[in-house]
């Protein structure tokens, strides 16, 4: 029973983050329906920035989250404006297929620049505390990765609700010619939603730094895909349903490895994927919506 | 203009500024490795392959031993070159890929290499291995473990061009399972190593045969991919096994992750693993403080005060900015087999480079003095390496 | 024995019920009209007829035989087939091999011949070219037949659409707003050609229509559709003068 | 009976090309003119076309973005390598063997999937895809992540050649009659389709299986050249790879699909050198031609001797105008 609960524990932690990154995710979906195969990689490089902003600039943890966020925020509304909007009316196969081809150059620049060794967090820059209740070891990066999603989804989940901003987002998700015809900048709108997904996943980027202390040009495509499996777990476009889809599957994947097989994990992370689209495309959370005919 | 057809020309504009700075930077690197080689005339140079895993899964590993060779190539360079030649190194990516690896060896062979340092893995070796064999040029592979990259075991043949810088896994895997019950006295020991490659694969299968037929019992056995970060769903469930050892063959990238994680649940038993362990990032992740009681099989010890290991180091410090690991290592003494087979061959020809490398005895490297048996693999030592402090010491 | 007899249709979405005990027919060779203002679900009928969308109760018989909750190819093999009110043509593919798809349902050849080219490829190629073609000139496309669709102008592509409906043989073909989008002079022309197809196909046709000129001038019979209930069925005649059918398209107080 | 005579004058047009083509290559390597280095690219070269017209069976002409065609090709390789050098059978039974595995997968795995649509089916081939990896690494039979090593070249020039020709007549053909019609109307539109008879369902598997047959088949070929196969080589990246040649040929254009193989391998020979900007240029590829030409190069039209005749007539009148 303690080991269970300890399993629970590891996996709730590992869900934050996958949660973290699946906000974003599932942001940008919800507003420009684009799966952001990039989204992992953006991470990626907001680790990138955490490091140096540690290591060269001496920053403290804070500073050097902040500057991460916005950072990638910006990078995440330039590739937007240069690799998706002159997309916005074709195909969704064709955004597809750039994104992919984005995440592709985001990783590939990072390691021809920066090469493919592993870099490594100071551990001075969060110093690690452990705790046993009960019988159960917690650390102070597992509460601090954990409060920070939670917190992070209460803030996004305000924004789109209670702000302006959040009801010009959503009027776009909903239809974006009639937000257009509402007089509501839907180019800025999308920038906006661009931004603050991107600022989630350089957030995410340094708590993996913090966490797991090394990071490589490559760090972004496993978890970004687990994330986006977490996304349509919940729900792809709900802010609750990534939140819930990424603990789920951070509790599934340690169960799987702590007492099935370790080898199985990502096949059967992909395996549930594969199930919630068969079986309810719209996730957990999501209602069923037909084509027009 | 229509705003769609302004958003597309920014596109371009600013892919077109990414072009171009590439572009640059490959003309930039050209110009550099032209400049380098300009004062030897074709035929004044031994041409040395390196065919190493510079970019995919693996590119880290390549990276550290092709830095490891251009600083043994260097050094023999100002040190007059071989035979009165210099080493003209050709340094090409395999992407850590089986079939780029035979496709960049042949380009090499094309290009009239004599012999060919790395791929690193097993399987880039053995998709390398083909065209070494058809060309009769030798391979010599720093990094490779697995048992069958030097013999044919199914037509129970050595392969005649191929060679290797580093142990077999079944010799690192006894070596630890002898420490463990004879220096630690442990009975019981779980394993929890990387199933992605054989080598981690090789080192757990011969510790755990080392270890039963000494009586030890195994109480539990995990696996994890390269790659992976998060290890305490396996990390828990060893715990309640309650082993009094823990072997973890892999490599330092998920290893030192692993250690660190290992610690924090609690599992405070000694941990043991093997040369893939060596690297200066070990301490910066897991911390000096959980690594203490770590064993490691390694070839040498960069703390060791030999003077050629801290020439050695010291230049990789000041090229590279951090201390070498073991593929740096094993790189650079590829390489210096290498120079002293053709030393001693007395020719830049591959079949006689080859058949000096066959003779080899008592050839003194960074990585320990060894001689090269009949199955191709260096004799040598092997040191269990223990973290103290973050310090390594001999054991 | 009608050729399409619907009984008790019902179909919402999400609570809200777009048809509701819908009963209809349509006779041997007779040509019925389905009008009703904007919203009223008469599109979501055709969708049922043709298997797009599933019904929540009721049945559909052809001929009566059941092909309620059938896919929408086979409810196609039994003799249904339909226009769209916005043009869905393959847009990338010429003008004769849209015809050409709709014949594939008595392909002449199989797979294997195909990829092995046998003569009976070519033979059967030529039969399925010569079909389409002859479709295509009842409809005066003969002419753009190497034409990608999505070129031709829009009247024409309306005219292709009942061509390819009509290669499909049906015993029922159902008009999604044919004359959408059409001049008067077009449109008079269009009724002329529905009149002589559905005499020369023996077909019977159910059509929706706004243009109540084509409504009234070609269909034999009427239903007048709102909120997804039928309120009334009969003659041109008789619909004209309907009181509820005044009401529900122009509003009580034109009284 | 025109028709029957210009038809097979075509044909025989073609036959000798082809036969033209195979001799003088042929002839290259026989007098070593073709060093290794370059037979490794052909054949190379010769895999990625197999490839890429048979993912532009399925992402091109049925308009199903699939994301796992590397894992069809792994189960073709290890399929073929099991029957070759584990169990004895020749060269043919293990191609046979695994173009059928991989069709055999392709249709246990499309019947499900199939049913979604657009992004959603990308990601589940794509989940898929890695599955098959996965399953593949923890099967202690074929060598686990280590893969099979040993693996004897039988891969050569004429049966890579005969591969080739036969995976692009076969989708060529299939293409061009009515179930190719069939099978692109349900790109054009899968409700109108399904309305004019076609059922979408099965010509989506149809076209699904076919491809992974023939992804198989290109699997089969590259495990008995490449001397070694693991089952990492056969990652989503390897999708990618293959996606990025049919994107840019052009969807739903074979020769497009023919050309962008060709011409990628000559990149990746070109680039042997800069491997890493090799990977920067894919992407700058795909985001480019996404942005300017989101069809491909040839879009989804096929160069054809017309249209060659068609260039040379345009160039005579604008000229004539001057």
């Amino acid at each position: 029973m303690l080991e269970f609960m300890q399993q629970l524990v590891n996996g709730l932690s590992l869900g934050a983050i996958y949660a973290l990154i699946a906000l974003g995710y599932t942001m940008v979906y919800g507003i420009i329906m684009l799966i952001n195969f990039a989204h992992g990689d953006i991470m990626m490089v907001g680790a990138y920035v955490g490091f140096f902003s540690i290591s060269i600039l001496g920053s403290n943890i804070v500073v050097a989250m902040i500057f991460a966020m916005v950072s990638c925020a910006l990078l995440g509304v330039v590739i937007e404006k240069v690799a998706y909007k002159p997309l916005r009316n074709s195909t969704r196969i064709a955004a597809l297929i750039t994104a992919i081809g984005v995440s592709l150059f985001l990783e590939y620049i990072t390691l021809y620049f920066l090469t493919a060794q592993q870099r490594v967090y100071p551990d001075s820059a969060f110093p690690l505390h452990k705790y046993e209740v009960l019988g159960l070891v917690i650390s102070n990066k597992d509460i601090f990765i954990i409060v920070s999603a939670v917190i992070l989804m209460i803030i996004l989940q305000y924004i789109i609700k209670r702000t302006k901003t959040g009801k010009a987002m959503r009027a776009v998700s909903l239809d974006r010619e009639a937000a257009m015809l509402m007089g509501i900048s839907v180019d800025r709108i999308v920038s906006v939603t661009f931004a603050i997904g991107s600022a989630l996943a350089a957030a995410a980027g340094v708590m993996i730094g913090l966490y797991y202390n090394a990071i490589n040009p490559l760090m972004g495509i496993i978890p970004g895909l687990k994330a986006f499996v977490a996304a349509v777990l919940g729900g792809i476009g709900l802010i609750p349903g990534a939140m819930v889809g990424g603990f789920l599957m951070g509790v599934l994947e340690t169960l799987v490895s702590g007492y099935g097989s370790s080898m199985y994990r990502d096949a059967v992370a992909f395996g549930v994927l594969i199930l919630i689209l068969l079986i309810k495309p719209t996730g957990l959370f999501g209602k069923n919506t037909g084509e027009k005919v | 203009m229509s705003k769609k057809g302004f958003s597309k020309k920014v596109a371009l504009l600013v892919l077109a500024v990414f072009m171009l700075a590439i572009v640059a930077g490959c003309g930039g690197d050209k110009a550099s490795d032209k400049a380098s080689d300009g004062d030897n005339k074709v035929g004044d140079t031994i041409k040395v392959g390196i065919n190493c895993e510079l970019s995919g899964a693996v590119a880290s590993y390549g990276d550290n031993a092709r830095n490891g060779a251009l600083i043994a190539i260097e050094e023999i360079n100002k040190a007059g070159g071989v035979l009165g030649k210099q080493l003209e190194p050709l340094v090409r990516d395999n992407q850590s890929k089986t079939d780029e690896a035979m496709n960049v060896s042949a380009a090499l062979v094309d290009e009239g290499m004599v012999a060919q340092i790395g791929p690193l893995t097993s399987g880039a070796v053995a998709g390398s291995t083909p065209v070494m064999m058809e060309n009769q040029i030798p391979l010599i592979a720093p990094a490779a473990t697995a048992n069958n990259v030097t013999v044919d075991e199914k037509a129970d043949k050595v392969r005649d061009y191929i060679f290797r810088m580093c142990y077999r896994d079944s010799d690192q895997g006894q070596r630890m399972a002898d420490f463990a019950i004879d220096t630690l006295k442990v009975k019981n020991a779980a394993i929890f190593g990387s199933t992605s490659d054989d080598y981690a694969k090789g080192l757990a299968k011969y510790f755990q045969e080392e270890f039963e037929s000494k009586g030890g019992t195994i109480v539990a056995v995990e696996g994890f991919m390269n790659g992976d970060k998060e290890f305490r769903g396996p990390l828990t469930k060893i715990r309640g096994k309650n082993p009094e050892f823990i072997y973890v063959p892999g490599y330092y990238t998920e290893v030192s992750v692993l250690i660190k994680q290992a610690r924090d649940l609690g599992l405070s038993v000694p941990i043991g693993g093997g040369d893939g362990w060596d690297s200066p990032d070990m301490v910066k992740v897991a911390g000096a403080e959980a690594l203490n009681n770590t064993y490691f099989t390694n070839h040498y010890s960069v703390e060791d005060p030999d003077p050629a290991i801290q020439s050695f180091v010291e230049a990789y410090q000041a090229k590279h900015k951090k201390a070498p690991d073991s593929f740096a290592a094993l790189g650079y003494d590829s390489v210096k087999l290498l120079a002293d087979a053709i030393t001693r061959a007395d020719s830049a020809d591959p079949v006689k480079i080859k058949e000096a490398l066959e003779k080899t005895q008592d050839f003194t490297g960074i990585t320990g003095k060894m001689s090269i048996d009949e199955q191709h693999n260096p004799v040598k030592n092997i040191v269990v390496i223990e973290y103290k402090d973050g310090k390594l010491v001999s054991r | 024995m009608s050729r399409l007899q619907i009984n008790n249709l019902s179909k919402s979405f999400g609570g809200l019920s777009a048809v509701l005990n819908f009963d209809f027919n349509v006779g041997k060779q007779e040509l019925v009209g389905l009008i009703g203002p904007n919203g009223a679900g008469k599109t979501t009928v055709f969708n049922l007829i043709t298997g797009v969308y599933k019904p929540d109760q009721g049945t559909i018989c052809l001929e009566d035989k059941d092909i309620t909750g059938l896919h929408p190819y086979d409810i196609c093999k039994k003799g249904i087939a339909r226009t769209f009110q916005n043009i869905r043509l393959f847009n990338d593919l010429t003008v004769l091999d849209n015809v050409k798809v709709a014949l594939h349902t008595d392909v002449p050849y199989s797979l294997t011949t195909a990829v092995l080219r046998l003569p009976t490829f070519f033979k059967g190629e030529e039969q399925i070219s010569r079909q389409a073609l002859d479709y295509l000139k009842i409809f005066d496309l003969d002419k753009k037949k190497d034409e990608i669709a999505s070129n031709l102008p829009y009247g024409e592509q309306r005219r292709l659409e009942i061509a390819r409906a009509l290669a499909t043989r049906p015993s029922l073909l159902i008009l999604d707003e044919p004359a959408a989008g059409m001049n008067p002079n077009e449109t008079q022309e269009l009724m002329k050609l529905i009149n002589w197809i559905k005499e020369e196909f023996h077909l019977s046709i159910l059509l929706i229509e706004h243009d109540m000129s084509l409504v009234m001038g070609v269909c034999e019979r009427i239903y007048v559709l709102d909120y997804g209930q039928i309120i009334a069925e009969g003659t041109p005649q008789e619909i004209r003068n309907n009181k509820r059918v005044i009401e529900a398209y122009l509003g009580e107080e034109v009284e | 009976m025109e028709d029957k005579r210009r038809r097979w004058g075509k044909f025989l047009l073609e036959v000798i090309v082809l036969a033209a083509l195979f001799t003088v290559v042929q002839y290259l390597i026989a007098t070593g003119l073709l060093n290794r280095y370059y037979q490794i690219n052909l054949t190379l070269m010769g895999i990625n076309i197999i490839l890429a017209v048979s993912l532009n069976l399925i992402n091109g002409f049925t308009g199903q973005l699939s994301l796992g065609h590397a894992g069809f090709m792994a189960i073709g390789a290890f399929a073929s390598v099991i029957m070759t050098t584990l169990l004895g059978y020749p060269f043919m039974i293990g191609i046979l063997a695994g173009m059928l595995a991989a069709a055999v997968a392709g249709f246990i795995i499309g019947v499900p999937t199939l049913r979604l649509k657009g992004d959603y089916l990308a990601i589940a081939t794509l989940g898929f895809g890695e599955i098959i990896r996965v399953v593949l690494q923890n099967i202690d039979y074929i060598g686990g992540p280590a893969g099979i090593s040993g693996i004897s070249k039988m891969t050569t020039w004429p049966v890579l050649f005969i591969a080739t020709v036969i995976t692009i007549v076969v989708i060529v053909n299939m293409i061009n009659s009515s179930y190719g019609r069939a099978i692109i109307s349900v790109r054009e539109d899968e409700i109108a389709a399904e309305i004019m008879g076609v059922n979408t369902t099965k010509y989506k598997v149809l076209a699904f299986v076919v491809g992974a047959g023939f992804a198989g088949l290109a699997g089969a070929l590259y495990a008995h050249y490449f001397y070694i196969i693991k089952p990492e080589t056969f990652n989503f990246l390897k999708s990618f790879d293959i996606l990025v040649m049919v994107v840019l040929g052009g969807l739903g254009s074979t020769t497009g699909a023919v050309i962008a193989a060709a011409f990628i391998t000559a990149l990746n020979v070109v680039l042997q050198e800069y491997a890493a900007v090799r990977m920067i240029i894919y992407a700058l590829i795909l985001i480019i031609v996404m942005i300017y030409r989101p069809q491909g190069l040839l879009g989804n039209k096929e160069l054809t001797r017309r249209s060659f005749d068609k260039i040379w007539s345009g160039r005579h009148v604008s000229s004539a105008n001057k």
